[in-house]
Order: C-alpha cells, then structure tokens, then sequence
C-alpha cells in the first residue's frame, strides 16, 4: 500500500487544520503509525469485518452478462453483502478500534447521504460509544430513512442549517464540534480524504477489499486481473479496491467518477477526470477541487448522493497525475442503465454510485477479449437507498404508494397520540 | 501599527467583505474607525469556514451571493486603508482563496494596498515558514494561532514564526459562548508569554463589556467580532457602530 | 438432517393436492431424492451461495449484550447477511439449481409481505429466467417496495384481488397457474410447508444455516451451543437452524412464533405452542393449522409480516409434538423492544420476523449461566423493511417525510411526463 | 342415481352453499330442478379453494360470510335431497371442512340425508383407498379426478377407487376460459375408457351451448358450474335457471 511522504503523496495531501486540531490529527497519527505495520491489529481489524460484517465477500463471475456483453470476464466484488450494506463499515469499523485504544468515548461524524452516518452509528453502537452525526438539514430532508436508522441505533443526528445546509455544511460543522471536543472524541472521517492521516488510514482499512480481490483472483481466475474498477466519491471503495495492485503494472486500475447531466459547472462531480478540478487547499487538505477563479469551492451534481462530493482523495489525485490510476466518468443516463442491466441479468441491486463504476466497468469489458478479466467493485446495494432509486426511476406505483402511506402514517400516530 | 507588548487593550473588529453588502462594508468601516477600533480583520469570504461559528459562516455564505471575493476584498482594503491611516487592517482569509490568487502576487498586493498582517487558520506553522523572508521583506505580518491544547515546543515554533502579534484563541471550540477568563485562562496567557514578546490578540468568546473588562489588564487585544457581526446582521452597520462606540468607550485602561 | 417416510413426519406432512399438480411434484420429488445424497450437488449448491450470496454467513457474538442481561454468551447467526437480507435466498438458489436441471425456463412464486418474492425474483434473474410472482392486492398497497424491486428485476407481479388479497389468496392463484403450467413451470415454495417434497426439500437447502452454526461454534465456542433459537413462520429458518443438532439431544432447539397482540382468534399467529393450532389438511398438506371448527382456516396477525402465516411446517409439527423442539412466542411489545434493544446495544438491524427469536432467546439466555451459549438465528435484516418497521415505531418525521417525498415524486412524474 | 354408461349427455350443476345465501340456495336448487339438471354438486365453501377459479373463489369468500359450513350444507342437502328425489346431489368439498367435522362421521351423515356421491379435490387416491370399504357400505360414491397430466398407471388406480363417476379435469389450468374438445381432447377420453366402464364427468370450460354439444356424444356427464354461479350472481337464481332451463334443452341428444 502506498505511504505518504510527510503526509503528502506528491505534492497532494497535507494537514491543513486550524491549529486546535492538530494534536488529535497527530495522536491519531502517532498511533496508526504504530499499528499499521503490527500484523497483529491487522488480523484483529480483519477478525472484527469477519465476524460482525461477513468478510471476506465473495467475488462474484458475472456469467451471463459477460457473455451477452461479449468481451471480459466481469467480476463482482461484493462490497454490497457487508453489514450496512456498503464498503463504508470496513473503514468504520477500523477506526472503532483505534478508538478503543485512545480510550475515547465519543464519535463524531458528517454524512451526506447517510452511508458513512449510519455505518457510524453501528459502529458506535457496537462499541458502546456516544455517537453525534451531523448532516445537512437539507439531506436530512430528503434522506430521512438514513435518519430513522441513526436515531434507532441511538446516534445523536444533528441537522445543520448553515449555508446550503448539505455536505459540505455537515463536515464544517463536524470539525467546529471536534474542535470543541477533541480530547474525549474522535472524528470518523468517511472517506479517503481530509488532512493527514487520514487518506492515508482510511486507505489502510479499505485495502482489505484489494487483498481479497487479489486472493480470490488467483483461486477463481487463475491469475491477476486485467483491470480494476471502482466508482470515485472520496475515493475510499476505489482506494480499497486498488491498493493491493499498485506494484502490479499489469493490472489496470481504473476510476469512474461521476459525470452528471454534463460537464457544465453544478451538473457533475469529476474533479480527475477531464480537467474539470484544479489543485486547492479546503477540508483540512489539499487535492483536486472543483472550484471557481476566487478559489470557492464549486457545486455538485450527481444521480449518486455517495459521489456528489467536491475533493477527492489526494492519493488518487496523485495516482491519476502520475497514470496509474485511469480516471474515467459515467453520466447519470448511463449509470441508470446499468443499474438496470445489472438488475435484470444477474440479480443484484447496486448502489447508484456503485453502478458509476459498472457503466465504466462495462464499457471497457466491452472492448476486451473474452479471456481477458475485469473486476468491478460493487461498493454497495442498492436497496438501502429505495427513495434515491425512485427518484431516478420515477414511477406512478410509487408515487400513490408514497401517498397512500403518508396517510397511513398520519394516521397511525393520531392513533398513538402523537409522539 | 500592532499595539506594543504591555499596551492597554484594544479592540480588533471585523468585516466580512460582502456582507452584507460591498458598499455597506465601506461605511460599516468608517462607523468602525469612528468608534474608536483600531484593528479590523477584513475577512475574504469563503465557501467553508471550517474554523468560523455560526454567525460568520452564514455571513460568507451571503458575503459570496454579494459579490464577496479576494479581489473585492483588495480593492476594498486598498480604499480603506488609505481611508483610515488611524486603522491597523489585517487580511482574515482561509487558505484556498489565497492559493488560487498566487500566495507570492496576494503577499505583494496585500502589502501595496496598505494591509500589515494575515490571519489564515488552515494555514499551519510548517507551511507559512518558507514563506518569512518574503513576508518580513513586504513588512506583511503572518499572526499564527495557539490554542489551549498546543503543545509547548509548537508554541514555541508558532510565536516564532509569528509576526505583529499572537492570535490567542480562547478556549477548545468555535461556536461555543461562554468562555471563562479566571485562572486557568491567566496560567494559558502566561505559558504563552513565556515563548514571546509580541503582544496578544485574544479571540473567540469575546462578545460583551464584562469580557473585555476581563481581559484588560490581561491582554494587548480583544477580537470582539461574531457580537459586531450580529449586530450589523441585525440592527444595521450604523447601530453596530454605536454599540461599538459604548463598548470601546467602557474599557478599564489598564495596562498588562 | 430429518427424513419423512412418504412425505409424512408422523401425522403431518403428507400430499394433499389437485391431481393436475401431482406429476409436477413427483418430478421434483424424484429430482430431490437422486441428488440430496450426492455430495456433488451439495457441493455445487453450497458454492453458488458462497459466489453469490456471501456464504458461509458470520456467528456474531453479541459481547455488550450478553454482559448487560446477565445471563448466557448470546451468538447471533448472521442470515441478515445474505443476498437479499434474509435466509430465503437459500432456498431459493437451491431450487435455482433444480429448475436448471428439470429445463424449466419459467418459475412462479407466491409472496406475502415481498420477501420471497423478491428472493425470487433475483434467483430468475441471475440464472435467466421468467419469473410470475403472485401477491396478495392488499399486500402490493402496503408492501409496495417489494414490489418495486421485483419489476426492476424484471418479474411480472400479479396483484391477486380474490378474497382477502393476502398471502394466502396468493398462495392458491400461484397453485391455479401452476395446474396451468406446470410442464414447463416450477413453482417455487418458499418455506418449509405445503406439499410434498417441499417441507424436507427447503429444509435440505436451509440445513447449510445449521450446518455453519455447528462448524463455527465448535471453532469460535469450543464446543456445541446449549440453544439454538429462532423465529418460525413457515419454518424454514428454523429447520434450517435446527437441523444440524436433531442427533445432539444435548442442544436444546427453541422456535419462537409470533405472539402478536394478544391469543385472541385472529390477534397472532400461534400454532405450535399454545394448543391454538389444530390439525387440519389445508394448502396441500397436513400440520397445525389455526382454523374454526368448521376448518376454515383463520385469521392471524404479526407485527412481521412474514410470520403472519396460518400453517406451520409439518416438520415442526412433528418435533414439536416429540418435544424435540421447543415452542414459545414472543408479542409485538416484547418484539419492539427486543429490536431496540439490539440495535442500540450491538448496532445490527434485525428483521421483525428475526426479533421474534431475539425476543425469545433474550429471555432464555437471561436466566442461564455465562458459561452457556445461545444461537439465536437472526433470519433477516430490518432495513429492507422500513416502511414496515416505521409502522412499529410511528414518528412525526418519518410521516412529514413520507409527505414531503410523495409530492416530490409527483412532480418528478409531472417533469417526465408520466410513465 | 348416476348416468349408465353411453347414456346421453347430463348437466351437472351448482351450488355454493351459502352464495348468495342459505335461503337462496334453496330456490336455486329447486330452479335448476325444474331446468331439468339431474346432477348437482353442493359445495362447502371453503377458505381456501386452491383448485377453483375466480368465480368460484369469490362465490367460497361470500358464502362464508353468509353462514356457509358443513353443518349448513349438511342441513340443506337433507331438505334438498328429500325434495327433489330425480335429482343426484354430490358432496363437493375441500378435504379440510370434512376432516374437522371427522371423516366417518361426516360420510354417515351424508349417507343418510340422501347425498349420493363426494368430490374433493384435494384428496388423493391413497388416502381414499382406506376408506373405500366404508364408503361402499354406505352408499357414498367417491368421484375421483383424472386430469390431462395423469400417467396412465395412475389412471387405473384411480378409476379403481372412482365410484359413480369419473371425473375428468378437460385440461391444464383452473382458471382459463377456453378450452379445445378436438381429437387430442377425444384421445384422451379414449384413454381414460380403456380403464373404466364408469360414465365420464367432463368439467372445467364448459360455458355455453357450444361446449356441451361438442361434449354430447362424448362424455356422459357436463359440469356447467361457473358460468351457471356467475348467472346466479349477476342475475340472480331465477334466470340463471331459466337460461339453464334453455341450456339443458338445446342439448342434442346423442348417445357416447
Ligand atoms: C455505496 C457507496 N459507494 C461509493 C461511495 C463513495 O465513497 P468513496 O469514493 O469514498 O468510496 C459511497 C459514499 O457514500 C457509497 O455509499
Ligand atoms: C427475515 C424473515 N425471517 C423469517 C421469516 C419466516 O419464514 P420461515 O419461518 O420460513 O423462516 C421470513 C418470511 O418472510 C422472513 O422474511
């Protein structure tokens, strides 16, 4: 797995933090330091995914599609069957002991979607920790299931109404509480982002999935792959699903971030890509930012709530200036078309920001020859986010579903005498 | 000039420019000057204030919608601070802004529009020391924070590479309001004393006259900027002005 | 694992169907029979699941909890964890394999609240398929997001609108197609009922559950587990779970049935242990059916909609008349708070059904020793079910929210300009 | 009595007991009667009537609702029987109604309120066969189904349980509405005859005029029951006898 060099992996990466959190951002990092190279914290984290989400998950030969595609060997990675039905848990989870070991008890987190949220609230709940989440009021709005389950769980979701009142708010917002807290809390960061050390550790966590491929490949293929595919949000699936090839020049490794309606300013979220993200320093770290000349950082679109973000990990920044990682994008019509391809030939249900990565993984296999192998990471299901899919998927059904359901619902509580 | 060590304390207010207007921001200024501030942070709006609280995060959010820029925010400074010779100004911006701009042409322009220091809280100690010989030669001084939780030896490294003053923040946190100034505040203020002879700039939490009486006596300045910025958000630059006056006129001149 | 003689476990169990049906069922019975005792199927069988569905599924050991009650080590196995989120998968893969071996290109199924219709409908898509899914019409106004995923994969729902429009009514219209199509049409049980082979061909596939249990506790206990508890709707969990330890009289084997509101006729769904269920032949076989004395069968009600169900498996029938198997049920008060109580405490998200054995075998585990071990079989997972479990725990927001989404989604219909 | 052999086309007709209720019923039956059907199935409505259609489902559904049960068509087949003596009534139920009601006990009561003859589809030949003894004894003839899917061992040994009748399903299938009386439908009468001397019941799609003169000369019997409890329910019991009146009369009158 890759190391930075002071934090930084060429000239991207860094801890750029008001200075109040500089001392937990280096007792985390004194600490992973320490760890990282034990095999013995390894085989404990990797015990923990084994026995509380179901790892290792199997790599799954998509036979039919394959074959009506007519070119690769697909393969599935199948982020999708851990718990919480995402990649997220694994770096979650790997945070949770270093919690443990700092003795902190409380986790703090920020969520878009809900995804890295909810995966916080299990972790904390399985720990016995205090959890706070902060979430745009905005996103709470429009992803309340998310919500019901973090507050089920016993998290603490905090909305938050500052500016655009989404993501960006949220994160904010988690590091003014962090600032505040720092000495009894730790910030789980969701993705292979933010300051030092975290791309580098969330990184760690996720390079489970990458060994697995890697083992399974040799057993179910015989060899290594040809290419490596992952969506890119953060960067933390792709991260995951790479790492364990970066000595492997044979094997391709390939990026799809999300290209939206189109690539006009607001309508995407490539920042790799196409040009489109410039160098900035925002969040605690310093990557590709879509931005404007005055250095603000820009609007996002995407039909994938999980991608809609505005950095991206400096490791991938790094690795797709360098031309190991191949960044490509998939736009949304895209995307919807795969989802439902994917459906229909194998029976699995993808996130809508795995299915970033099987629009572009499909693409490629296309192009190949049927000896060949691709390996797509499906980071997570799609069932999790049925209002998301709806959305995308608009259908009358549904739409009296949802009224006939709001009225029972009013009326359950009447029934109950409010709440 | 920055108040000299020991110097009774003064009052470092605060404009976010565009908020809430770029004409506003001019008279906002003046009103400032007139009442007696003598150091104003001239904040580049940006679109995440990591380190802000509520108050200033959603006057960037609005300061943008108005126009707020680095530009806007040098051609502003570059009138005010021919305006008002009276004022000490200081560039308050994160990082990103800046770095777009080109830090060495913002430097230079900073320091020809009449700017004498920086505040940039995502901007640690490591990164600002390559830059000194510049900064001292364009007389631009880089204020640095510390914090209650920074350790002795960064302390040290931070004053020593800050210039003017030190930026003291008051306590853990950044939307918090209430901060206490007994003892354990007065043991901080001393450890830090121990690493520096620039004078204090004490932030966060400062948001009435019973604060500011407080820290008289304790520290060469106040930040007394969310309070101001709220009445200017409610009441009008005018009336934020007058406020201000009646805070100003209330300190106990007591020297350190 | 239990085998009948002729279709009978003592008294239950048995054929009881339209002749037009019966060639179908000899077919498979004979499939069944030639390739249950052929490793080599099993083999195939087991590794379909593994490449697809993520077997073998954890056993999780629930450390806070069984430290907070007092009493046994609390060891949940991990079903929640399969494609799909429940056990049903299993069984529905294994049929997979026998409609590819009798050349079948068609399957139909019945679903209650969506769940094996779902299965199903994933099954068909993955090995290629036409799929026909019956379903209650009450059952596709309520449940409609099972709904909404089965025609994404590309099933044919059928809204059933005879009688009561539930499962039941479901079940028959699945049978009337059946004696329509039966040559080149499977039909697809879901559970551990109805007609022989079905009862012991579901049990044959579900056994994998039990199977894993006994390897994992002998690894991760050091010895066998003193209970193995779960939920029994039709049973096929249960016998799934139990079926391993039948020959270990030292493992005492519990099923929790569905206590609902109260043992009211028509309040729950008791079959097995209350003397509520009586004999009767009904939907083509012979086990405890809540009934009237003029054998009409009766109303039932669950808090889970997929133990809402009349008959039980004649299997259990039988072992629980042995007293093999023990008995219980759990209420939808005592459900509630075991569901809570998990998710707060553990951070898993289990099914209504499945906290119907977490109910019961919380309570067992509180007064044994720490030295003993329960398994309670955690069947499913919660979040494929929130509006179901939004129903349990009725909260404004979740209702403003329903509001809120059903509007957006009509004008999402309107911009798209209808279907 | 049961139709001999060869004899010319009979009706077998309907009743649901319970729809559209008891007292209906009643009429119905003496309606069909006087349109000279000389068979009728009383049937138990049941919860759960997995080898019936639509109509008959929800025809099960109602009746339950207004009373039906197997005392209440126990209590109706004794009047019934008794006051229409040129009629061949036939038990036609689920299995489950008469097993809760107790087997033996339930053939002696049907025995003596003059039922001739039971029809349950759900209970299949080898649970029959046990009972046989007792049900030659009383009098009480099993009418036994054989469908299109039937191998032909399975034939025999069902039409060696079969008393009375044979009941012959015409095709695949309980709910379609259009079924072929062509040579594969003749073949596989023929294949049924090689195995029993008993007259043939032809049902499921027999619907119109057209059918039972396509059936006449081929089968002994013709259940006409869904299309005759779909008159009963649209129109009610008069018509629906009345067009069964017409029905009965434009059968030709063909011997096997
Ligand atoms: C299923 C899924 N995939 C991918 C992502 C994107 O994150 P990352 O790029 O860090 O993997 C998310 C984020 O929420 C997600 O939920
Ligand atoms: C999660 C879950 N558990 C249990 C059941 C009950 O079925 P069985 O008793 O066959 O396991 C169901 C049925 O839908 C289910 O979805």
């Amino acid at each position: 797995m890759i190391r930075s060099e002071n934090g930084y992996f060429g000239e991207f990466g860094g801890r750029f933090v008001p200075e109040i959190l500089l001392p937990a951002l280096t007792e985390l990092e004194d600490l992973f330091f320490e760890l990282r190279d034990d095999p013995a914290f390894w085989q404990e984290y990797v015990t923990l995914t084994q026995e509380f989400s179901g790892r290792p998950t199997p790599l799954t030969p998509l036979r039919r599609l394959s074959k009506q595609l007519g070119g690769a060997q697909i393969w599935l990675k199948r982020e999708d069957l851990n718990h919480s039905g995402a990649h997220k848990v694994n770096n979650v989870l790997g945070q949770g002991l270093l919690v443990q070991r700092m003795g902190k008890q409380r986790v703090i987190a920020e969520t878009g979607a809900g995804q890295h949220g909810l995966a916080t609230a299990i972790m904390a709940a399985r720990l016995g920790l205090n959890a706070t989440i902060y979430m745009g009021a905005e996103d709470i709005e429009r992803q309340y299931s998310n919500v019901f389950w973090m507050r089920q769980l016993g998290s603490d979701v905090v909305g938050v109404s500052t500016g655009a009142q989404t993501l960006k708010e949220a994160l904010d917002e988690a590091l003014r509480d962090w600032a505040a807290s720092v000495e009894t809390t730790h910030y789980v960061l969701g993705t292979a982002c933010g300051p030092a050390p975290f791309p580098e550790l969330v990184s760690y966590f996720q390079s489970v999935i990458g060994d697995e491929i890697k083992d399974q490949s040799i057993r179910q293929m015989g060899c290594l792959p040809d290419e490596v595919v992952a969506c890119v949000g953060g960067g933390s699936n792709a991260m995951g699903a790479f790492g364990a090839f970066l000595e492997n020049p044979e094997v391709a490794l390939v990026g799809i971030e999300a290209g939206g309606i189109s690539l006009e300013d607001g309508k995407h979220s490539v920042r790799l890509s196409q040009g489109t993200g410039e160098t900035g320093i925002a969040q605690g770290y310093k990557t590709l930012f879509l931005q404007n000349d005055d250095g603000q950082l820009g609007d996002t679109h995407s039909i994938a709530a999980g991608l809609d973000y505005v950095g991206v990990s400096p490791i991938l920044a790094y690795l797709s200036q360098q031309g190991r990682v191949i960044a490509d994008s998939a736009t949304d019509d895209e995307v919807t078309e795969a989802f439902s391809l994917l459906m229909k030939t194998e029976g699995i249900i993808p996130a809508l920001e795995s299915a970033h990565g099987l629009a572009g993984g499909f693409k490629r296999a296309k192009s190949m020859r049927p000896e060949q192998n691709v390996v797509i990471n499906l980071s997570g299901r799609g069932d999790k986010d049925i209002f998301n899919i709806a959305r995308a998927f608009p259908q009358r059904e549904w739409t009296e579903f949802l009224q006939r359901e709001a009225a029972r619902s009013t009326e359950l509580l009447a029934q109950k005498g409010g709440h | 000039m920055f108040p000299a060590q020991y110097e009774t304390l003064q009052i470092m207010s605060h404009a976010v420019i565009g908020f809430p207007s770029l004409e506003e921001n001019e008279k906002a200024i003046a009103g400032l000057a007139v009442a007696g501030v003598k150091l104003i942070e001239l904040q580049v709006p940006f679109s995440d204030p990591v380190a802000d609280g509520h108050t200033l995060v959603n006057a960037c959010y609005e300061a943008l919608k108005q126009g707020g820029s680095v530009k806007a925010t040098l051609d502003l400074a570059e009138k005010v601070c021919a305006r008002h010779p009276e004022v000490t100004f200081v560039l308050m911006s994160y990082l990103n802004p800046l770095y777009r701009y080109g830090l060495q042409a913002l430097f230079e322009k900073a320091a020809a529009v009449g700017i004498q220091g920086m505040i940039v809280p995502d901007w640690p100690v490591e990164e600002i020391e390559p830059w000194l010989p510049k900064l001292d030669e364009l007389g631009l001084a880089p204020i640095l924070m510390v914090t209650p939780n920074t350790a002795a030896e960064r302390v040290e490294r931070i004053t020593r590479a800050s210039r003017g003053m030190i930026y003291v923040v008051s306590r853990m946190g950044v939307t918090g309001h209430e901060t206490q100034w007994g003892e354990k505040f007065q043991n901080y203020i001393a450890e830090i004393r121990k690493h520096t002879d620039l004078p204090l700039a004490v932030g966060f939490g400062v948001r009435t006259s019973n604060d500011l009486n407080a820290l008289s006596g304790k520290a060469e300045v106040a930040a007394f900027c969310s309070q101001y910025i709220e009445w200017q958000r409610d009441d009008g630059s005018e009336i934020a002005a007058n406020k201000m006056q009646t805070i100003v006129k209330a300190i106990d001149p007591v020297g350190v």
